[in-house]
């Protein structure tokens, strides 16, 4: 595949699950193994064009745009359908589709209740769409449209098959992430407006960029933050996060960790900042600062918490936080930490919620107390498999985790934009309780292990049969293991992919 | 250079592949996985003899370094994954490898039929990797993944026996107190390395850091600050007051995992990085205060803690806490030679004690000296062995303890004579300090050793393989001493050994009053030819920091008055054994403060850990699902009353407001308007025609 | 002869015509007065054919007025047939009873 | 003014005065023998313009045809006689519309005609009338045909009375389609239907 003409592949890739989608709904409800085989093929067909996209992606010219399809769309509006990926497009765009194959392949096993696959699988096919969508669409109404289409979706997905507070917690999260979205549209428009009124092109904009004025960019910067900050989440937006999650199902949980979140970030660093440079660089040092309140307040949330779910959403918050602050760092190394933070912990709270669902599976409850440790005994392997994940994500070097984190705070150690002049001290500050919630993170995380999985069990379980790790759940959280120790080792992997990308887009922001 | 050190990645390599091997087939194997790590271990062992041989001989030697780029990190900076060997690194080798290899061959008998014998292996061999890549590391970041690697390893090790709450805790506490102490190391090693961000491309390079600070590249906020955080990372991982609360603790591992990682290794990671910054550290006279100063109290009062215990393995613990001490005050006050020879010998006695303390404790089945006693004769190959250990401990002359102590001391007398108060303080509390370990070893000793039985249990003498290691050690904790004693005037000694990559002479410590230094022998000529400009020294003979070592028989004087006195005392307390009331703790509230560890852990728990655990993260939830949730119920409640009153108000009373009002309104109109509905045909036919006339009309007009 | 008499005569045909459609309750003289209506208008097609443009071989015109003629005879049996089932639906002729598609 | 002139205007008011009384008078029969009035009165108005075949016709079929079937369909739907009986609410609304109407046809009809100049009438011969139907019009002719034939049958179709129908059928149709809704909107909506038709029904008494 030629990444320069092979447009369509990305075309392909993107709506094949959509079409995917339509096809299940056209099975019979009650061809119960097919559907969920069908969904399994799907998916893999569509990773395995990723997996040819990513190896004929031309990492050489990484800050380029590749694979790109440009047509007009809605003439009316200037809209264009613009699709393409760059450094920083393809490991989101690769995790979005990894993360929905494993997901399909853990769907074979039993659906919380009420169980019709089909609906499920369709609505998980249709949310990939919407989210693979999101990383690869340039075109800002394009990517609103995939930015929304994912709501629908995981409305459903959370409202039908999640837990008992289920219908709380989806019309929160629906209520949440609407209501940001409703500013950044606004801000959307403002932005065509201003820039001319004849382009939704994102590299156009950039190029544009900076334009209006500081008050303009200011607003701008606003509309488009509160959009972004809510599906990040930064804190104070963040309580639709530990609801959806608890409630969600095991898929919905991953996904929504693993992708979701990344769709607010990653429209930071490629919206926000490159087209709205001065707002952002206003901005800098209030993310800055949200995201370390997040980074702490997250971890004494965890602290607090009972329910290991909601445990891990709000470490999520924590991490998410860490993200944030690289992008407040305004510069290449934190916008690198802050993508490689992204994936990272795509992949290893998505894999925490896989252990946590199926924690829920054997133990029938969430609540720590309730399994009283004891699980390394129990099960061993998934026991060494949840502190493998726990210790990844609370930041192990030589782990995925630590890459977004160390480099982070080092990056907000001399901010970019001319910041690291006016508030020095302020990043100095940040980076110390960042470095503070590090050891929180740790704190929670290793409390958790010694609650769950140490010990002896308690007598309510000792006699239960409890199944380890089965083999349909090797299937699909072995690529994750993996990932999370080839990520750690060699970092190089994202880094080096990213490079020129990030490059190119700090060279937008004129720092 | 000879193309051994080319292969010093292959020490390195050595354990984590025994590591992997032992995970991966370890439990197939007979020796369940131990004859990897043995093997691999060895292995190791020898290469890094090779390794120290051919620095030691050709010292000094320019530091090698090598390295690949291994991933960008924006911003045109580079993460280096490399190697950066020297005489500090061939020291830490040496050590490292010898102590792992001796835990490793005891560990096969000591840890047999415990559970998970495998995998402790597994995780002897990843520590050993993590700390080895601490030792080479040639720069900052990838010392921060050996030393977050060690601290993991520590953690998982300390909690080896999971089962039990109070060993669970250890582990945590241990993991999240140098945790805490890895805030200011990650924020220091930040710091130190924003100030290299102008400067070169690896920013984190410890070479190119060290030649920055000394040509005074570095902006003195750098130095300061950036080292005042590293040292506290090196307090918290090197035990030093009051971040020392989780050593004792972490006895609660496995003896063998005790002696390796918390008496010779890891522990002393600190002190190696003081050490690896020295050039850094030494621009300051700030930081070197504040390290020597923080270095003091520990000795000091950490020794003091060893006198009130009965575990054999705290005693131990107390006593690496204090000569961790003497270790770090050495930094502080010039004595960097005499800080990593005492690491050096240190790491042997002490992972001999442990081991000996192991072999005893194997025995009785109790880490209480007090349910011991009279054991000379049942294991007299581990009394030997312990009492070398102990008088080298304690700095018995001609032992490697004293020799590396009195470095310290010295190094003090000389730092005072250059005008700094903190020399002074570490002579004398030095002294003294050797006085208490002299008495709590002998206190040990005699309660162990002397007198009738007292376990339940027929002692018995250990295996081969817990002894072998046992005398080896034993060899090394005297031989070690003589590398840097009179008796090694000339070079090659260990002090050329190291003397490498410091400081031209002219730019040591740049805040001394050159007279003076001068005069107390701190600086001279010639002294301590710097890496960059070793070839400057030329072939000759190169002079080391204090002068040839020489007897001191002032100090040798005080020392023997000391250690007769102390061993004199603990004789008449505890020669017949146990006694009634133990002197050491019927010293009213002294004894009660050292009881009460001066309260450090009492106070962390409860006014850091309990406050964060329970009160601040309840706070945190609270103002999660209250405060911000409820903000946000309450701006859905108002927007609500507001709809309430919008509807009552607007809706109802001024009923065309809103969308309701638009409604009614309609509907109202239909009514209204639906009345010409009336479906009289004749009506509409009638309406139609003048609807007609009036269109006509309307056309004529507008013609 | 001048078109305005036949045209204005034609012109009062129709107008009385509207009268009784609108006026008339009984629904048999709203058909006649719907007959009126076209009456008139074959006045005003004879008229233009014979007046204005007599020389058409295809006398247009009068062809009109003959095929309304015959329309005119259909409507009003067709239209008869209604009258009388609403006289046998509700026993009334009575347009104004005839109102169910009224509100 | 020609004394074809004067026939005209003499035939004229006797057609325009027919028609004023047919949509005026108080007796059914009475409009129904003024219309036929009106219709001959057309036929003469035919014959001045020298339109001799469409007067015959106009006799034929309108005053010997469908003059009688209105008086057929008057006597048979015993309609009641006077004023307020045979004219609606709506006279004034009539009046004025066909005043106005009337108004602006003949200043229309002045307006677009008023100049022209008198001419001689002269009608097409009936051969060429023959030759038109058969000839031009023959398709519509035969339409027409048609179109009359299926009057024919529709109107015999509206006009038989079949057995079981009656005046209560539309009511029963509504209340069968009602059945698929709740009760109570059924009930409400009975209750309404019986009351309107009940309202109606007295009307008709």
């Amino acid at each position: 595949m030629d990444p320069n003409t092979a447009g369509w592949a990305l075309v392909v890739a993107l709506f094949l699950p959509l079409a995917g989608a339509g096809a299940l709904t056209l099975m019979p409800a009650s061809m119960d193994r097919e559907i969920r085989r069908a969904a399994v093929a799907i998916t893999a067909v569509g990773f395995a064009l990723v997996a040819a996209v990513t190896a004929s992606f031309d990492y050489s010219r990484a800050g380029e745009l590749q694979f790109t399809t440009d047509v007009p769309w809605i003439t009316a509006i200037d809209a264009r359908f613009s699709l393409g990926m760059d450094g920083i497009s393809l490991p989101l765009f690769f995790l979005t589709s990894l993360l929905t194959l494993l997901c399909a392949i853990y769907t074979t096993k039993p659906l919380p209740s009420p169980g019709k696959p089909k609906a499920f699988l369709s609505l998980m096919l249709l949310l990939q769409t919407g989210m693979a969508g999101t990383f690869v669409a340039f075109d800002l109404i394009l990517f609103f449209i995939f930015f929304e289409l994912t709501l629908v979706p995981m409305f459903f997905m959370i409202g039908m098959w999640g837990g008992p507070r289920r219908d709380y917690a989806s019309v929160k999260f629906f209520l949440y992430t609407l209501f940001g979205s409703v500013f950044m549209l606004v801000a959307f428009l403002a932005i065509y407006f201003q820039a001319g009124a004849n382009s939704w092109s994102i590299t156009e904009l950039s190029n544009m960029a900076p334009f209006g004025s500081t008050t303009f960019q200011t607003w701008a910067f606003l509309g488009v933050f509160l959009g972004f900050a809510i599906k990040v989440p930064v804190w104070p937006f963040h309580p639709w996060l530990p609801d959806a999650h608890t409630e969600a199902p095991t898929v919905g949980s991953v996904l929504l960790a693993g992708v979701l979140l990344k769709m607010g970030t990653y429209g930071f660093i490629r919206i926000a900042l490159p087209i709205l440079p001065d707002g952002a660089a206003r901005f800098a040092p209030m993310i800055g600062v949200l995201a370390v309140i997040g980074i702490v307040y997250g971890a004494l949330c965890c602290l607090a918490q009972t329910d290991v779910k909601r445990l891990i959403a709000f470490s999520s918050v924590g991490h998410m936080g860490f993200v944030m602050l690289g992008i407040a760092a305004m510069n290449e190394a934190g916008i690198q930490a802050a993508l490689f933070g992204n994936i990272a912990h795509g992949i290893i709270t998505g894999m925490l919620f896989f252990l946590a669902g199926s924690m829920h599976e054997r133990y029938h409850t969430r609540e720590i107390a309730v399994i009283g440790g004891g699980m390394l005994k129990k099960m061993p392997v998934y026991g060494v498999l949840f502190t493998y994940v726990a210790i990844a994500s609370l930041g192990l070097p030589g782990l995925a985790g630590f890459w977004g984190e160390f480099p982070a705070m080092w990056a907000a150690i001399s901010p970019g934009l001319g910041l690291a002049d006016s508030y020095g001290g302020l990043y100095l500050g940040l980076v110390v309780f960042a470095a503070i919630g590090t050891v929180l993170t740790a704190g929670y995380f290793l409390w958790l292990i010694q609650r769950i999985n140490l010990g002896e069990p308690t007598e309510r379980w000792a006699n239960e049969p409890l199944a380890d790790v089965q083999a349909i759940e090797w299937v699909s959280w072995l690529p994750l293991l993996a990932l999370i120790l080839a990520l750690g080792i060699f970092p190089r992997l994202l880094f080096g992919g990213q490079d020129a990308a990030v490059t190119n887009l700090v060279g937008f922001l004129g720092g | 250079m000879d193309a051994l050190l080319e292969y010093t990645w292959v020490v390195v390599a050595l354990p984590l592949l025994s590591a992997v091997l032992i995970t991966a087939v370890g439990k197939q194997l007979p020796g369940k996985g131990s004859e990897i790590g043995i093997a691999a271990l060895g292995l190791s062992w020898l290469l890094a003899i090779g390794i120290a041989w051919q620095t030691f001989v050709a010292s000094p030697v320019e530091p090698l370094e090598r390295s690949v780029d291994w991933t960008p990190l924006g911003g045109g900076f580079v993460f280096e994954l490399g190697m950066l060997v020297d005489g500090l690194t061939a020291v830490m080798l040496l050590l490292v490898t010898t102590v792992s290899f001796m835990v490793h061959v005891y560990s096969r008998e000591y840890m047999q039929g415990e559970p998970r014998y495998t995998y402790f292996f597994a995780m002897l061999g990843l520590f050993t990797f993590s700390m080895l890549l601490l030792v080479v590391a040639n720069n900052l970041l990838l010392a921060v993944i050996g030393w977050e690697l060690v601290g993991l390893c520590s953690y998982l090790l300390i909690g080896f026996y999971w089962e039990g709450k109070s060993n669970q805790d250890a582990g945590n506490k241990a993991f999240l107190t140098t945790k805490f102490g890895d805030v200011g190391l990650i924020v220091g090693v930040i710091v130190l390395s924003a100030g290299m961000f102008g400067l070169t491309d690896t920013p984190f390079n410890i070479l190119e850091i060290n030649e920055a600070a000394v040509a005074g590249q570095l902006s003195t906020t750098t130095i300061v600050l950036g080292m005042l955080l590293i040292f506290l990372g090196c307090m918290s991982k090197s035990g030093q007051m009051p971040l020392h609360v989780w050593l004792p603790d972490a006895m609660a591992g496995p003896t063998p995992v005790s002696a390796l990682i918390h008496a010779a290794t890891m522990v002393t990671a600190g002190v190696f990085l003081l050490a690896r910054l020295y050039p850094v550290v030494a621009q300051n006279q700030a930081v070197m205060a504040t390290i020597a100063i923080f270095g003091v109290l520990t000795l000091f009062f950490g020794g003091l803690l060893a006198l009130v215990q009965d575990d054999l393995k705290k005693i131990l613990a107390y006593s690496t806490i204090s000569q961790l001490g003497y270790m770090v005050a050495a930094i502080g006050v010039g004595g960097y030679a005499a800080s990593i020879f005492h690491l050096f010998t240190h790491g042997f006695f002490k992972a001999l004690l442990f081991l000996g303390a192991g072999s005893l404790i194997h025995a009785v089945h109790s880490n209480n000296i007090s349910d011991m006693g009279g054991m000379a004769k049942a294991m007299p190959h581990t009394f030997w062995t312990f009492i070398v250990g102990s008088l080298a401990l304690a700095g018995f002359p001609l032992t490697a303890g004293f020799f590396s102590k009195d470095e310290i001391l010295i190094a003090g007398e000389i730092w005072a004579g250059a005008g700094f108060f903190t020399g002074s303080l570490v002579y004398w509390v030095g002294l003294a300090a050797a006085f208490v370990t002299t008495f709590y070893m002998a206190r040990a000793c005699f309660l162990i050793f002397a007198g009738e039985n007292r376990s339940h249990h027929t002692p018995h003498e250990s295996g081969k393989l817990m002894l072998a290691p046992l005398m080896v050690l034993a060899v090394l904790s005297v031989a070690a001493g003589y590398l840097l004693s009179p008796f090694s005037p000339e070079q090659p000694n260990f002090e050329t050994w190291l003397a490498t990559p410091l400081l031209p002479a002219e730019t040591t410590f740049p805040f001394t009053d050159e007279g003076t230094a001068a005069a107390s022998g701190l600086v001279g000529d010639g002294v301590l030819a710097a890496g960059t400009s070793l070839a400057a020294a030329g072939d000759g003979p190169v002079k080391v920091l204090h002068g040839v070592p020489t007897w001191h028989p002032d100090l040798l004087a005080i020392v023997l008055v000391l250690f007769s006195l102390a061993v004199f005392l603990a004789y008449r307390f505890y020669g017949k054994g146990l006694p009634e009331r133990d002197p050491t703790l019927s010293m009213g509230r002294f004894t009660d403060v050292l009881v009460a560890k001066y309260g450090f852990d009492d106070f962390g728990y409860r006014y850091i850990v309990v406050p964060v655990r329970d009160k601040l993260s309840a706070a945190a939830t609270y103002s999660s699902n209250v405060l911000i949730d409820g903000m946000v119920a309450g701006v859905g409640r108002a927007t609500k009353n507001a709809a309430m009153t919008t509807y009552r108000v607007v809706d109802q009373q001024v009923i065309d407001g809103g969308i309701n009002g638009a409604a009614f309104s309609a509907a109202w109109w239909s009514d209204k308007l639906k009345r010409i509905q009336s479906g009289d045909v004749q009506k509409y036919a009638g309406v139609l025609v003048a609807g007609t006339i009036l269109l006509v009309l309307a056309f004529a007009a507008a013609r | 002869m001048s078109p305005i008499g036949p045209l204005l005569l034609a012109a009062f045909l129709f107008s009385a015509g509207v009268y009784g459609v609108i006026a008339r309750r009984n629904a048999v003289l709203v058909l006649i007065s719907v007959e009126l209506m076209l009456n008139a208008v074959n006045i005003n097609l004879v008229t233009f054919q014979n007046l204005l443009f007599p020389g058409d071989p295809a006398v247009t015109g009068q062809m009109f007025a003959l095929f309304i003629i015959g329309v005119a005879a259909a409507e009003v049996g067709v239209g008869l047939a209604i009258v009388f089932n609403m006289f046998r639906n509700r026993a009334s002729v009575d347009v104004d009873d005839a109102d169910l598609m009224r509100w | 003014m020609t004394g074809h002139d004067l026939v005209f205007v003499a035939v004229g008011l006797l057609t325009a005065g027919g028609a004023v009384f047919t949509v005026t008078s108080k007796n059914l029969m009475h409009a129904a023998l003024f219309f036929a009035v009106t219709l001959g009165g057309i036929a003469g108005v035919f014959l001045t313009l020298a339109a001799d075949f469409l007067a015959l016709v106009q006799i034929v079929v309108y005053v010997g045809a469908v003059a009688v079937l209105f008086m057929f369909g008057l006597m048979l739907t015993r309609a009641p006689i006077g004023r307020e009986a045979l004219d609606g609410q709506n006279r004034g609304l009539a009046m004025a519309v066909a005043g106005g109407l009337f108004v602006v046809l003949s200043t229309l009809v002045i307006g677009a005609f008023g100049d022209l100049p008198t001419a001689e009438v002269t009608g097409p011969r009936i051969d060429d009338l023959g030759i038109a139907i058969f000839a031009d019009w023959v398709l519509p002719f035969e339409v027409l045909s048609m179109l009359l034939l299926a009057a024919l049958i529709g109107a015999i179709v509206l006009a038989r009375r079949e057995s079981g129908e009656s005046g209560e059928e539309l009511t029963v149709t509504r209340i069968e389609m009602a059945q698929d809704r709740d009760p109570e909107a059924l009930e409400r909506e009975q209750a309404a239907l019986t009351s309107g038709s009940g309202g109606t029904g007295e009307e008709h008494a």
